[in-house]
């Protein structure tokens, strides 16, 4: 049953039957107008009130290889994944014999049935619906082009019959998208009937069905990458360096078309200037120039520039410049799986570059976050005059998700940090670049230009004194790395904090998590609750922890580390930084590229807590010491 | 030797340049590098230049990337903030400064190893994009600070000190630079001043992409017979197409020349450019031309030096990208926050 | 007294007096060619038998700046830093005071008394020896550049007489270094009785005094670049590419030298290829691409060069193809410490690169482990398929070690790993090329061009399935990991275990160091016991760390982690791979560039040791529970 | 769609080489590019170059950077080793491999992206090195695998598919890699088959670094109106110099021509590139005046095509460092390992 995240085995199931509490997955081919129709079909549910999460699976080329749509449906609100299907739409004959292993017993299968298929093609415990979509389309257009792109239009028709979206929602929705092409609205709408239509004639609505709800509220449905360039936005960055890559390309873009709107004066001219760098080094470069000379800027990138710009990034830490690189993390090593999620920069991130170094990560959980700490990794990086990452993955920046409304306070002053202005150094302020002058490490910094005999300085990546001056000694670099180390420690306080979420009994089991594993795991904790596990959980939000976090840990007697990569990275910053037992700490990992589900943390927690039980007991029976 | 503080003696005689400042204004600390390298000699120029076009040296960043010659924006102008940054990446970290403060005047610093080698692609593509920037490469043929290997400038078949050939061909920094579509290229040599200082100050009030690749002798490795880059090499070899002049307000011409001696190029900023030819048949305002007659007369040895190439109509980055007038690093919250009602419209559109 | 490792505070010291057991520190300016005068010094105290530990202290330019020459002279063999001057020669006015300020009471100053200098510039507490080298060189020669050069070799002769360093040990050596420029043997002895025999007219041999001894045996003395330069020779390596930077420069070209002694035909052809790249990317391209095609190949670089190839490095990983990185550390991050020596590109080089990687790491402790090391590196690189690192730092690889002699058995093979033939893959032999065949999780691998039928296959740094298929199907993906993760576990049975060195009586405490911190850390240890504290200690020579280094760290209390960084980083490794808790690991960390001394170590760890006793007595003493 | 194995029929009737292979032997995995695109074509010339010079696939060694072009290996040539590499460092790796074993072929297949962008350094220091290849760009002036952008060989005023106009000056490699001393150099167009497999044919058979710039379309991201990088737009202003044919063993002339029409160069290792000229001027062996010839016609829009220049006495990068003759990969031991004696004599050095 969809409700649940354990599955009943039986050789001949009922058809399966649920309210908006069920998942679709679509199967197409890339390049062939899927994706809007697809769409479509998400956010009609939306409009319905019904909260929908959706994940678009795609392959690392252009056109014509596979690519798939699934779309969870959930009333309860669950956003993040939960594994299985109950209705599939495979439209792609290359991958059809998987994607009906997949659909879960007395779930359904939707399918082009122009052409005859043999019964060795499907399966007897799912519930079969064809449609000859080729040849309605086929008979209402003659453009091949045209024949294709409406056969798209066409399902989602079909499919609003068997599972009930309002067609007006949708007739809404295409007026919507083509409020500048109106010819356009009347022809999707057309195609759509003709699906609906055919359907009507020849289908009864299946189990799986939608009730309109106000469960979604005022919720907006966004991309993690269009919020995070957004945030750049309202943070103020007015500098942006950047390189395509998948899959942080569309914040580029999405803070171009912003900027567009938003900075833009009536006579053209900008408050921005966005360059593409001619490589990841170029664009970190520009950052690093920038706000030196004090722009707020960034870049975006993945993994793969990450490991390009680990210089630069160790030349912002040694010399305090600011910088904000907002890495959209993917399948690692190497090129890995460009079109695959991951958290596995984590590591290299939080140490990146030769030498003794540590820098400050933001680890927003949906695109809400990115938006409101990408606003503020501008604030933070000129308060640490250090580089500030926001470690966004694909499945947050590229998918859709329903978040809260962003929201902002129009009283917030940017927090330029320590900045010494021509004022104060006329007025005989004390200026040593590199002083610790009230103890936290931070160091005040002028910018280029500021004043004629005042406040000039030399900024270089080699060991120096207090007030900048070139030395070899000793004893200056070990001072200066010091006060590094003490900033850093600053930081920890600066950062946000942790967000605690409390079992419903005390418990000693404790679960650490954050980022885009953040919707699977809460209903993961609520599965495992009702099945009788208790766990308090904390997401972390920022590198360095704060105490909060080793406070949380220590309270416990196990905790387990949820994380989307193999080797565990936020389990050995909690280590290394923390000094945390590696006893204290049980990994739960899940790196195959695809999103973790709540029914992979339900049994990977689950059946860890269980062995624990059972080891107890054992301990438990034991002899006494 | 950092720690040894210069006295500033300010001799009241020197003489004092319109905004009364005299040279001293324009030093730096005490150069550490070897008595009697070339990269002294440019600083001397810079600072000349400088002070020669009353420049108010807080106003000037000054960026390098790392060697010997990126070390030298230390041993000059010290009023001005300076950023000896990574090696090769001066011109991304320019590029960036520039974007975040069109107002000042940058002058970017480098090395044949810096900029031919690890930094080709940075080098290349800040001048493809417009920054406006006077990038001064001190050429000397070889990678001073690591000692003496050859660099990419090293010319084919010239030898280092321990008597090797160099094997590889040598990149010629000009003939790229005019093909990636800088708007003021020059050549010159640190031993020869009165050449050097008109280039620089030309450099420094052109509007757009100024590239300047000064020959600099490392007389620590890479200026014994054999070399390409030795200044008896340089001083035989050397072929000036043109004198500069570089005049702000325009001045009078008081010397006698020869019709058509004399050429004028007045730039965007109005600051004029004035060409006494030494070759009559050089175009300094046809790149093509440039570019073949420097390559002709390379292939027959010649070094040839001068101001080879300037667009007076030069655009830059900044005008390209349509930035606005004030430097962006000036903005505040309100210039750049759209506040919580555009918000609202945003969310508005995203359900 | 220099044979202790504690100083007696005494006003009114009695004039040091040891038999070869002293400090002696030069100063002097760049370029002035005081080096090759400092080395005949430190070179005839080794022809005269007695053990020398010498360091170059050097600056980040060529000429004008302060460098520093320390020698120690070490009967009893210890090869670290002591720590402290017992006789300074500081022949550079500009760091005159420092200069002064570091010698041990009772301990000698020599000087240039050409000038007399004013009384503040001494200290009552030491001896004061005037020696008038610019007037005796004025004298003799009319050249600046002659009086210049030969003032050098002038106070290597006074000195000779103070100390008693035998004067046909000095004239043997000019004979040897001079073989080809028979001129030069004569000048230089002439300068050097100038100031030998002007010192014995004045003066008397002071109380550190040298005596013949057969304690240096049939040691070399050698610095560690070349040692590894050498070893790549021996392990095969014949593709080395390599961009300039300080300290490694000098491993390029003391590999170029050897090749062209060793590895060139009589007619002129070469059995290598040095290409001296056009940046750090390059290199380790080439290098890449070298191995990927069956060559031996490495690159040579220090911590900025690890942080530009941190991508190719994860390409090598990731597509399995051997490559060699000799890290010269430096003083880091960023530009850093050019010229300083520090171990601080430990986590950054194990761990380098997006996504989860892993890399192995060898640890040589001098130069003869240089030379085993680098030449076995090139094995493990072909057998793993993968990037291994040899982990120099500055103070081994640019500073002279006395080793023991470099031995090579004529019957090794090069170990060229799991490479398919021709005639294997004509016999029919499956090739599968990322298939684990045998357990180990290395795969075999084929060269380019092997069969004109058979083995092709298609390399890349994207997921792909067992044969090397293009995937990006999770399943393909996880099992690759994992079977890199079995690699490199296969990795920690095959590098160079651990040296063990017990206490004299059973202790529960243990102490872990590697690399250059050995000879310090030895006698470190020594006097620790000397002055009760019983310590069982281990060297670790490899990331990863074999069972043994496990299980010693789980047979002791406490374990010290000795390193030479600010970061604990070689602890953080042991945190992570070997799941050991943080109290058990106490860090002791020195990096300010400086090699660690022997003096440094004793207080680190002596202290903490009367500390931890301190708190026992107080558990002990509290009540029982 | 490489899970789908494509069936290999090899029809009896297929023509034969000298190898006895069809062309069918030549080919690769099914391409996943779009349907049309330019780079497509480009594989099919590969295959037919390599099928017509009867090269025995597996001492063939293909290798690329990261893009749509550098997929493309994957689909030619299924018996060669391949190496899909990192996004533009295709020129270090093939240069590694190059040093590692001499005797194979290799070839170079990389973007504009890939190669003017990110790794115009390599490219510069690949060809300058002298490394024996067939670099090939596949260019078709934008990003496609990351859908779109600009790349640095995009013409300034070119516009995008949404219709921003490209404000950067394009980098031409062609006049680079001339600058830059590549010995054989060679302009194309993916649509233009008979122009192309000859180029490509001249190219593996020259011994140093060839380069060739080929124009290829990208159908999804800059085949429209305003590009300068469409089919439309190269097919309109293609201007060839020359048409090429490449000579193994030496044919006798069969066509009539009229004289001077017809030049040939003799390669180093005896082929014989058979140049038609269709512009009496152009001399493909003055590497200057080709260059200026380039830059002029460019100036008029003209997109100069054809073998632009050739220098048939090329030298490699082997031959500059005096490599052995014996692939550095097959040496042995006793080949390299000085041995004991050797090491003890060493020791007794450094006592
Ligand atoms: C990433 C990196 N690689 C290598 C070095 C070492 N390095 C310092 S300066 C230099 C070469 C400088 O040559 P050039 O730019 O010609 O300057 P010059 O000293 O000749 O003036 C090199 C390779 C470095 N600092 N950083
Ligand atoms: C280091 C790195 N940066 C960015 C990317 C993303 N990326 C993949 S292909 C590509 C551009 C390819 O353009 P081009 O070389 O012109 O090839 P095309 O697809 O146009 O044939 C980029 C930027 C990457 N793979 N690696
Ligand atoms: S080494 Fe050469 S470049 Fe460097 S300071 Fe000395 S002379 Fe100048
Ligand atoms: S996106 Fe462009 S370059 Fe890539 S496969 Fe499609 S047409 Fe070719
Ligand atoms: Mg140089
Ligand atoms: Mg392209």
């Amino acid at each position: 049953m969809p409700d649940t995240l354990t599955q009943a085995a039986s050789s001949r199931p009922a058809p399966l039957a649920a309210v908006n509490d069920f998942v679709v997955k679509f199967a197409n081919v890339n390049g062939s107008g899927s994706a809007s129709a697809n769409g479509l079909f998400a956010k009609s549910i939306i409009r319905m009130g019904v909260p929908v999460a959706a994940r678009n699976i795609f392959p690392s080329n252009i056109q014509g290889l596979p690519t798939w749509y699934e779309v969870r449906v959930s009333g309860a609100g669950h956003l993040g994944r939960r594994g299985g299907v109950d209705l599939a739409v495979p439209l792609n004959p290359q991958t059809w014999d998987d994607d009906v292993k997949e659909i879960s017993p007395g779930g359904y299968l939707f399918y082009d049935s122009t052409k005859p298929l043999p019964a060795s093609k499907f399966r007897d415990d799912i519930n079969i619906i064809g449609v000859p979509l080729t040849a309605i389309c086929n008979e209402a257009y003659k453009l091949p082009r045209e024949r294709q792109l409406f056969k798209n239009i066409c399902y989602v028709g079909a499919l609003s019959w068997l599972i009930s979206i309002d067609r007006a929602v949708i007739e809404q929705l295409l007026k919507e998208e083509f409020a500048s092409k109106p010819k356009l609205i009347g022809a999707n709408l057309n195609a759509f009937n003709l699906g609906r239509d055919w359907a009507k004639a020849n289908l009864q609505p299946i189990g799986l069905q939608l009730q309109k709800s106000d469960a979604v509220g005022d919720r907006i449905f966004v991309e993690g990458n269009a919020a995070a360039a957004l945030g750049a936005v309202y943070g103020g960055a007015t500098v942006c360096a950047w390189y395509p890559i998948t899959p942080s390309t569309s914040l580029a873009e999405a803070f171009t078309g912003y900027c567009e709107d938003f900075r833009t004066a009536e006579d053209g001219s900008k408050n921005y200037a966005i360059v593409q760098g001619e490589d990841e080094i170029a664009s970190i470069g520009i950052v690093v120039g920038a706000g030196w000379n004090g722009a707020r800027a960034f870049t975006c990138t993945s993994g793969p520039g990450i490991s390009l710009m680990n210089e630069f990034i160790g030349l912002s830490y040694f010399a305090e410049i600011p910088a904000v690189i907002f890495d959209v993390q993917r399948g690692g090593p190497s090129t890995g799986m460009p079109t695959r999620t991951q958290q596995s920069d984590i590591l290299l991130a939080a140490y990146a570059s030769h030498g003794d170094t540590k820098h400050v990560l933001l680890l927003p959980s949906d695109p809400g976050e990115c938006f409101t700490m990408g606003a503020q990794a501008f604030d933070l990086a000129d308060r640490l005059q250090s580089t500030v990452f926001v470690m966004l993955d694909l499945d947050i920046g590229m998918q859709e998700w329903l978040c809260e409304p962003f929201k902002w306070d129009d009283a917030k002053q940017l927090d330029r940090g320590k900045v010494m202005t021509a004022e104060q150094l006329e007025a005989g302020a004390f200026f040593g670049r590199y002083t610790d002058v009230d103890g936290d490490g931070i160091p005040f910094r002028t910018y280029p230009g500021t004043h004629p005999t005042k406040g000039a300085y030399f900024t270089r990546g080699t060991s120096r004194n207090r007030m900048a001056g070139y030395s070899e000694k000793g004893v200056d670099y070990q001072d200066n790395m010091e006060r590094l180390l003490k900033k850093f420690h600053a930081a920890a306080t600066l950062v946000p904090g942790p967000v605690l979420r409390l079992a419903r009994e005390k418990t000693r089991i404790g679960a650490i998590y954050f980022g885009s594993t953040t919707p699977a795991m809460h209903e993961a904790l609520e599965a495992l609750e009702a099945a009788g596990h208790h766990i308090d959980a904390m997401r972390v939000r920022a590198f360095p922890f704060s105490q909060d976090v080793y406070d949380f840990i220590h309270a416990h007697d196990e905790i387990c580390v949820v994380e989307q990569n193999r080797d565990a990275q936020l389990r050995s910053l909690l280590m290394i930084e923390g000094g945390i037992d590696a006893s204290h700490l049980t990994s739960i990992l899940h790196y195959d590229g695809t999103p973790i589900t709540a029914r992979f943390l339900f049994d990977a927690i689950g059946k860890r807590l269980e062995a624990r039980k059972a080891t107890r007991q054992i301990t438990e029976k034991g002899p006494r010491q | 030797m950092t720690y040894i503080v210069k006295p500033k003696l300010h001799h009241p005689s020197l003489p004092k340049n319109d905004l009364g400042f005299t040279r001293r204004d324009y030093e730096g600390r005490i150069s550490t590098l070897c008595a009697g390298c070339g990269h002294d000699s440019i600083s001397a120029a810079i600072i000349q230049a400088c002070w020669e076009l009353s420049i108010q040296p807080h106003r000037l960043a000054k960026i390098s990337g790392i060697g010997c010659s990126s070390k030298t924006p230390d041993y000059f102008l010290s009023q001005s903030h300076g950023f000896n940054s990574v090696h090769g990446r001066m011109p991304s970290v320019l590029t960036g400064a520039n974007l975040a403060n069109r107002d000042l005047i940058y002058l970017g610093v480098s090395g044949d190893g810096d900029s031919a080698s690890i930094g080709l692609g940075q080098f290349a593509h800040s001048i493809r994009r417009g920054v406006n920037m006077s990038y001064i490469v001190e050429n000397n043929g070889v990678y001073g600070l690591t000692k003496g290997q050859f660099s990419a400038t090293s010319d084919k078949g010239s030898k280092s000190k321990k008597g090797v050939e160099n094997t590889e061909s040598g990149i010629d920094l000009v003939a790229l630079a005019l093909q990636l579509g800088a708007t003021y290229v020059g050549r010159s040599f640190s031993g020869d001043k009165d050449q050097l200082v008109p280039l620089i100050k030309g450099a420094v009030s052109h509007h757009g992409p100024a590239f300047l690749d000064v020959i600099s002798p490392c007389v620590a490795f890479n200026n014994h017979a054999g070399s390409t880059k030795s200044f008896d090499y340089v001083r035989e070899h050397n072929e000036a197409v043109n004198r500069l002049d570089v005049i702000l307000g325009r001045a009078p011409i008081t010397t006698e020349y020869r019709p058509g001696e004399l050429r004028e190029v007045t730039q965007h900023d109005g600051s004029v450019l004035r060409l006494r030819k030494l070759h009559d048949d050089y175009d300094p305002t046809n790149r093509i031309a440039a570019a073949n007659y420097l390559q002709e007369r390379h292939a027959e040895g010649e070094i040839v030096t001068g101001l080879l190439f300037v667009d007076p109509d030069a655009t830059d980055l900044h005008d390209r990208l349509g930035t606005t007038a004030q430097p962006l690093n000036q903005l505040g919250a309100s210039d750049l926050t759209p506040g919580a009602q555009a918000l609202a419209k945003i969310n508005a559109g995203l359900r």
